[in-house]
């Protein structure tokens, strides 16, 4: 980052006259938190001014429509869109497109017919596929239940996109002795989950294992199973990749986490925009790094969090020096 | 005893006169009606504030997204309107919008062409609305909770119809309602603002809007006079539920598709919007001018904010706060 | 029967008369355990006006209650202009013409003077589905009916809520008058009058008797029934336990019939 | 004119001797009274049914999760009878409870004690109570839309004091709390249990549960009579915010960390117990027991959906149908 | 002052006892445009009944609502046993000792008979914060209460709302009856109540008149006033235009001047 220092100093110039809008998705979740402090930490070592927006809730599919739209109309250069689903924000993006400012698509991607269809155009999309990694997550279910066994997953709320994702992904990456005996949907929220994981121990019990779509609801499941005295007895693995959780794999409540470090996607948004309004050309798609933590490195996993305790590969950066 | 008209008869048959005569601004300023008004004097508020702080705001094009971002809230506040004037409430509204949403998407993309879709939509919140109607009036169930199942039930309908997931709508003819415009009105703002004359009209002009109103405002006296109460109830909810229907068609377009997440800001919203409007929840009372001007309060509010770049987590502050505020001017209500 | 405390005048409850245009018969009628009617049979004539007198609580306006299709009776037959009937709704009652001035007074409080007026007969412009209110219509109309019965006259556009008790009565009063039925019950609808919006309401009784109109009519003002009535029934403890043509009665009798110090024609304190 | 007690005076007060005498079962197959019991009713049915089809329904381990599981519920539920009682409604309850829950885990970490956190979240609770109580009683202000406001800046405070992020609690007593019982109940829900009791006695045997029913039963009626019915609705909110208060603490145990979520569920659940347990929401009357039961109702639905392994797209479906179900047998309700 | 016609009867008006326990000087109060009392003035003496007539919307329930605290008067002045007072709420009237049975009754209709009857009133066991309600204690009192007024008594137990007109109106009596005061104030206490039973709240004002209770009387009943009061006011358009002891007057001069036919005392034809 040393390196884009000279060239930031240029395209601070342009920052100064270019502000960048970010709008991500629900209020209330620490992975978008995460992820904004990535959008942050970038900008502020770009030196660019950045507003970021969110919606109230992870279902609020037309009121964050409505906030790209309010920002849409705006003199902003680059924008980040992390949106709910494939299409709600489509209208506005193209809208953007039609003024020629970049759009950096982040985490979930934008539907591409209905984006050709509008017209909207996308410069780049960051993000890890939410399927690839509930597919990581499959696979690490069946390494540490060799025997196989019964499975339940827990999801978020019915019929949320990136929930949906990351148990379909999960079913594709189990082996063939794994079952999943229950599905259910705890509204990613730790209480329910824990209520409802709480509730599945009764009915299942000869359970191995829990596969949570994210590590907030991974904690209450990973609770009901210590409140039932089961810890360890019951794998649970979750996707996020957030702080706590891997301290949860680090006491062994959680098996392992699949993390997709939003601070990093964040981040590199941020840097892409930079790269965008300097008129460099972007790379179409960017994987970002997704990790399996479990006891063995989850050390190193916690003391670089929250960046990868990997190293990865970050072609903005490359752009930018 | 004097069969004719005194002139004791002063105290309020000459005020009368004198309140006919004297017109709109005395009627204006009587603290009794200025609660109709709140919600517009919250609304010019929030405009010159929010002018002020950022010139875009009053820009013709953020004015038209605002109006287009109202048009969803708008429809869904009138039927909330009529709901709410016979002293229920319909807590289903939004649920039933995204079940309305998702059978349109799935009778679309069977190939059935969108008008036979759209109709699939309306159908679907009438029947929703007839069943809440048929429940409350004929059931004799609170509102309350029969609509509070509906919440739930058309949510999980919603989800087994689309097998939990979002499909996507690509059509001509739903992109240019959704972004086609007349000057700075929206056509789907323009929709929204003839449902909401109409339903004026209905409220205000037609027999039936007096029975609502008179349902809403003592159901014993109404049936003892002989209004049908229970089918005046029904009725409202079916208004609501084919309004719900309407609104599903103006978000399958807006969102580009039509999912099966329920969006619960839209329930509590269409009620805050009817309430800021002056709109008493124990019935009886009811305009449609304040729910749509609520609407639109609203939404302004939320656009402002992020016009302003307030931060994320000081945005559910500053509604509350200026929600409580608008409401303020409600006090003077009865 | 009771020993029969010889009674001057004839009892009314043996002599059904054929021209009767309303017959009750053994109403009862139960709300959960008080037993209001317990089995209450009267009739009224045409062009007459009928009063019911009774204690509180005697069931008088329960009766007329399941008359005017308020309440449906568990049992009894009820015959109303030669025909047996059961109304399911006030609005089944009132196309039968039967028009009725509750006690509690039915208005809907948020609506205007002229809109409870017109509540369901609602004066409406325009054909087929596009028939709107003529609101003008309705309020000069509704003027007219109120300053004809009240003597501080509410102004029509204001809500019944801001109305003193007796301008409410007045206008649930104008309401039952101003459309002609063949039956207009009225209870106790002198009430919270003053006296001279009470000789008005006399006066329009009168004239709706000569008109032709059946009133009923429900008085603890026994110097009214005397003056408006043709025939007087007795309430006590939900039977109508005597009836009199007013002319062959007097003020001491129906006290005694009311009180219970004169036994009643039906021997009700047997049941 | 008799003076004494004549027989004629036999419609009524022999009925309430008898009525006296004859007792609880007469009065409980009163239809009047039914609506007092359809929740135990509903909640025996629907556990006749879960256990017939799947035995471990009544297992001493699934009923005692059950009942931990309700308690959160049972004390929110508890809060919204008394304000509903007054014929208002508390929609900022949830978000309360989270706000308390966030301040209770930014104090503890903080290092001040149990104690001293517990305490805040409860000054917490009764501050925002009393901020809602005071706009609606003195401001004037519908509570729909106070509390609405106040639903919002509560969960925009928590966000902005938690940062966004959950904090992990881990404190000995709290998991103590979490997880200890006696027999099969848990501590957490004999807590709530003595707070139901406590309430019932407040609500039916003190001068002030009269007034609460007073003053929702008909508020201009009662401060005609001297009942101070602004203070009355001021201290229902204030109730309904400490029991909030409590709640959290219950909440913070049981998850083990305090969070900024939303828990809108909690908020219509609240409510929902409430009207089933019969409880009017026009206010003047109310029981205890009956939203406790409606609470037990609702946790007891959803365990035992997920015993039966009912699909999750299924699951919003039943909790609706069944709701609606359940609340049939308020018909009889006035 | 306009020509008096030779009023037979010494005016009230300019003559205030310095006894009186209740003196109201140029009340006046209005709703929106509609102005209730235009500056009413009278006054009522301990140990007396003071009646008040006047047609239907003259301002007789508002001014008696402005004594007892419901509304405060926009401006004019009330003195109450001796002192200048202000009552914000009901409830600081009636500590002063002011009781009132208002016209709409002010009953709520979801408690039971008892719990009206010892509304803000409540007999309660215990003490500190501990305090429970006595209810057996109020159901007996309560029961002995009712029917000392009513004939068919309702059960105690029972809810307002299923009581019929009179027996409301019985339960609001006994509640003002109950609790010694020193002002009793009834708007139209027996308009709803039967032969016997106003016949016994007739008894009871007398009782409480001889037992040294003011007692301010609102009725329609001109028998009943000349019967019971010792003085009376008639008001009219939102002003008393007159006062005369009862024994000085009669029925005649009481209705013109309630009609305007006969000038009253001050001259309110002039405003
Ligand atoms: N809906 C009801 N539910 C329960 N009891 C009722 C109901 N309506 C009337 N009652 C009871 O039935 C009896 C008769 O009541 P009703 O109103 O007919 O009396 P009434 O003769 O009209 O008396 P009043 O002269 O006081 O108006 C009373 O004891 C009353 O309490
Ligand atoms: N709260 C109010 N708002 C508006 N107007 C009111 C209000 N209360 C009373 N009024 C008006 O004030 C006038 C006097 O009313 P009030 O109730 O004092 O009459 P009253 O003398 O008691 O009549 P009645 O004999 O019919 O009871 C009426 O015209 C009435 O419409
Ligand atoms: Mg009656
Ligand atoms: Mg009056």
């Amino acid at each position: 980052a040393c390196g884009s220092d000279d060239s930031s100093s240029g395209s601070s110039a342009a920052a100064q006259t270019g502000k960048v809008a970010a709008v991500i998705k629900g209020l209330d979740n620490p992975f978008f938190q995460t992820m904004e402090s990535g959008i942050k930490q970038a900008a502020s070592t770009g030196g660019t001014s950045v507003t970021i927006q969110a919606a109230t809730a992870i279902t609020d599919t037309s009121g964050q429509a409505d906030k790209l739209s309010g920002l849409a109309g705006q003199d902003y250069k680059c924008f980040i869109i992390n949106p709910i689903t494939g299409t709600n924000l489509v209208q506005g993006l193209a809208q953007i497109s039609a003024k020629n400012v970049p759009i950096v698509n982040i985490d979930s991607p934008v539907d591409a017919d209905a984006a050709k269809s509008a017209n909207a155009k996308i410069a780049t999309y960051i993000g890890t596929d939410n399927t690839a990694a509930g597919e990581l997550a499959g696979k690490q279910m069946s390494t540490i239940l060799p025997g196989g066994g019964k499975v339940a997953l827990i999801g978020g709320i019915s019929g949320d996109v990136t929930s949906g994702a990351r148990l379909d992904g999960f079913k594709k990456g189990i082996a063939s002795n794994i079952s999943i005996v229950q599905t259910v949907a705890a509204d990613w929220d730790r209480q329910t989950a824990l209520t409802k994981a709480t509730d599945i121990l009764t009915a299942q019990p000869d359970l191995k294992g829990f596969f949570v779509a994210n590590d907030d609801m991974g904690l209450g499941v990973a609770k009901a199973i210590s409140n039932a005295g089961k810890t360890g007895r019951i794998k649970v693995i979750s996707v996020d990749g957030n702080k706590d959780a891997f301290e949860a794999v680090k006491t062994g409540d959680l098996s392992a986490v699949v993390a997709q470090f939003p601070y990093v996607i964040g981040s590199m948004g941020m840097e892409a925009c930079e790269a965008a309004m300097q008129g460099k050309t972007l790379p179409q798609s960017v994987d970002a790094p997704v990790q399996v933590v479990t006891k063995d490195n989850v050390d190193k996993a916690l003391s670089s969090a929250p960046k990868p305790g990997e190293s990865y590969t970050d072609p903005f950066a490359e752009l930018l020096k | 005893m004097t069969t004719t008209r005194t002139d004791t008869a002063t105290p309020s048959a000459p005020t009368a006169q004198r309140a006919r005569a004297g017109g709109l601004i005395r009627w204006v300023l009587d603290p009794a009606n200025l609660a109709d008004w709140a919600a517009l004097v919250g609304l010019v508020v929030l405009v010159v504030v929010f002018q002020a702080l950022n010139s875009s705001f009053l820009s013709a094009g953020n004015i038209q997204s605002m109006l287009v971002a109202a048009a969803i809230l708008v429809v869904l506040a009138v039927g909330q309107t009529f709901v709410v004037a016979t002293a229920g409430i319909d807590l289903s509204i939004a649920s039933v919008m995204t079940l309305a949403a998702v059978v349109f998407g799935t009778v679309f993309a069977s190939g059935a062409g969108l008008l036979v879709a759209a109709l699939a939509a309306l159908a679907t919140g009438a029947l929703v609305g007839l069943a809440n109607g048929l429940v409350i009036s004929k059931g004799r169930i609170t509102d309350f909770i029969v609509t509070l199942g509906t919440l739930s039930a058309a949510s999980g309908l919603a989800l087994i119809i689309a097998d939990g997931k979002p499909r996507t709508i690509i059509s001509g003819p739903l992109l240019r309602l959704a972004t086609g415009h007349v000057g700075i009105f929206g056509y789907s703002f323009l929709i929204a603002l003839v449902i909401a004359v109409v339903a004026h009209v209905v409220l205000f002009h037609t027999r039936f809007g007096t029975y609502v109103l008179a349902t809403g405002g003592n159901a014993e006296a109404a049936s003892a006079t002989g209004v049908p109460t229970a089918r005046i109830k029904t009725a409202v909810y079916v208004i609501a539920g084919v309004l719900a229907g309407i609104a599903s068609i103006l978000l399958v377009a807006r969102v580009g598709a039509a999912e099966p997440a329920a969006n619960t800001a839209f329930l509590l919203n269409s009620v805050a919007a009817v309430v800021l409007g002056g709109v008493s929840l124990f019935g009886g009372r009811a305009t449609i001018v304040g729910p749509v001007i609520g609407a639109l309060l609203l939404t302004a509010l939320v656009n402002g904010l992020t016009l302003l770049g307030v931060s994320q987590f000081y945005q559910p502050l500053s509604v509350g706060v200026v929600v409580v505020l608008a409401a303020f001017l409600t006090r003077f209500q009865k | 029967m009771s020993d029969t405390t010889a009674a001057p005048a004839v009892p009314l409850i043996h002599d059904v008369p054929a021209d009767a245009i309303l017959t009750v018969e053994d109403a009862a009628i139960a709300f959960g355990q008080v037993r209001a009617l317990k089995g209450a049979s009267m009739h009224a004539r045409r062009g007459e006006v009928t009063a019911i007198v009774g204690d509180n609580g005697a069931g008088k306006s329960t009766l007329i209650r399941c008359i005017s299709g308020v309440h449906a009776p568990d049992s009894g037959r009820i015959t109303f202009d030669g025909h047996e009937v059961e109304f399911k709704t006030p609005h089944a009652a009132r196309d039968a013409g039967i028009e009725t001035v509750h006690q509690n007074l039915a208005l809907v409080e948020d609506l205007t003077v002229w809109q409870n007026l017109f509540l369901n007969r609602e004066i409406v412009r325009g054909v087929g589905p596009l028939r709107l209110l003529d609101r003008r219509a309705m309020r000069s109309r509704a003027d007219e009916m109120v300053s004809s019965l009240a003597v501080n006259v509410p102004a029509v556009g204001s809500r019944v809520r801001r109305l003193s008790g007796g301008q409410r009565q007045a206008v649930s009063i104008c309401r039952a008058a101003g459309f002609a039925s063949k039956l207009i019950i009225m209870d106790e609808p002198t009430a919270a009058l003053g006296v001279q919006e009470t000789a008005r309401v006399e006066e329009l009784i009168t004239r709706l008797k000569s008109e032709g109109h059946a009133i009923l009519l429900i008085s603890h003002n026994f110097a009214q029934v005397l003056r408006l009535s043709d025939a007087v029934w007795v309430m006590r403890a939900g039977r109508c336990v005597a009836g009199r043509r007013t002319a062959q009665t007097d003020g001491d009798e129906i006290v005694g019939l009311i009180t219970g110090a004169r036994a009643g024609d039906i021997p009700v304190e047997a049941a």
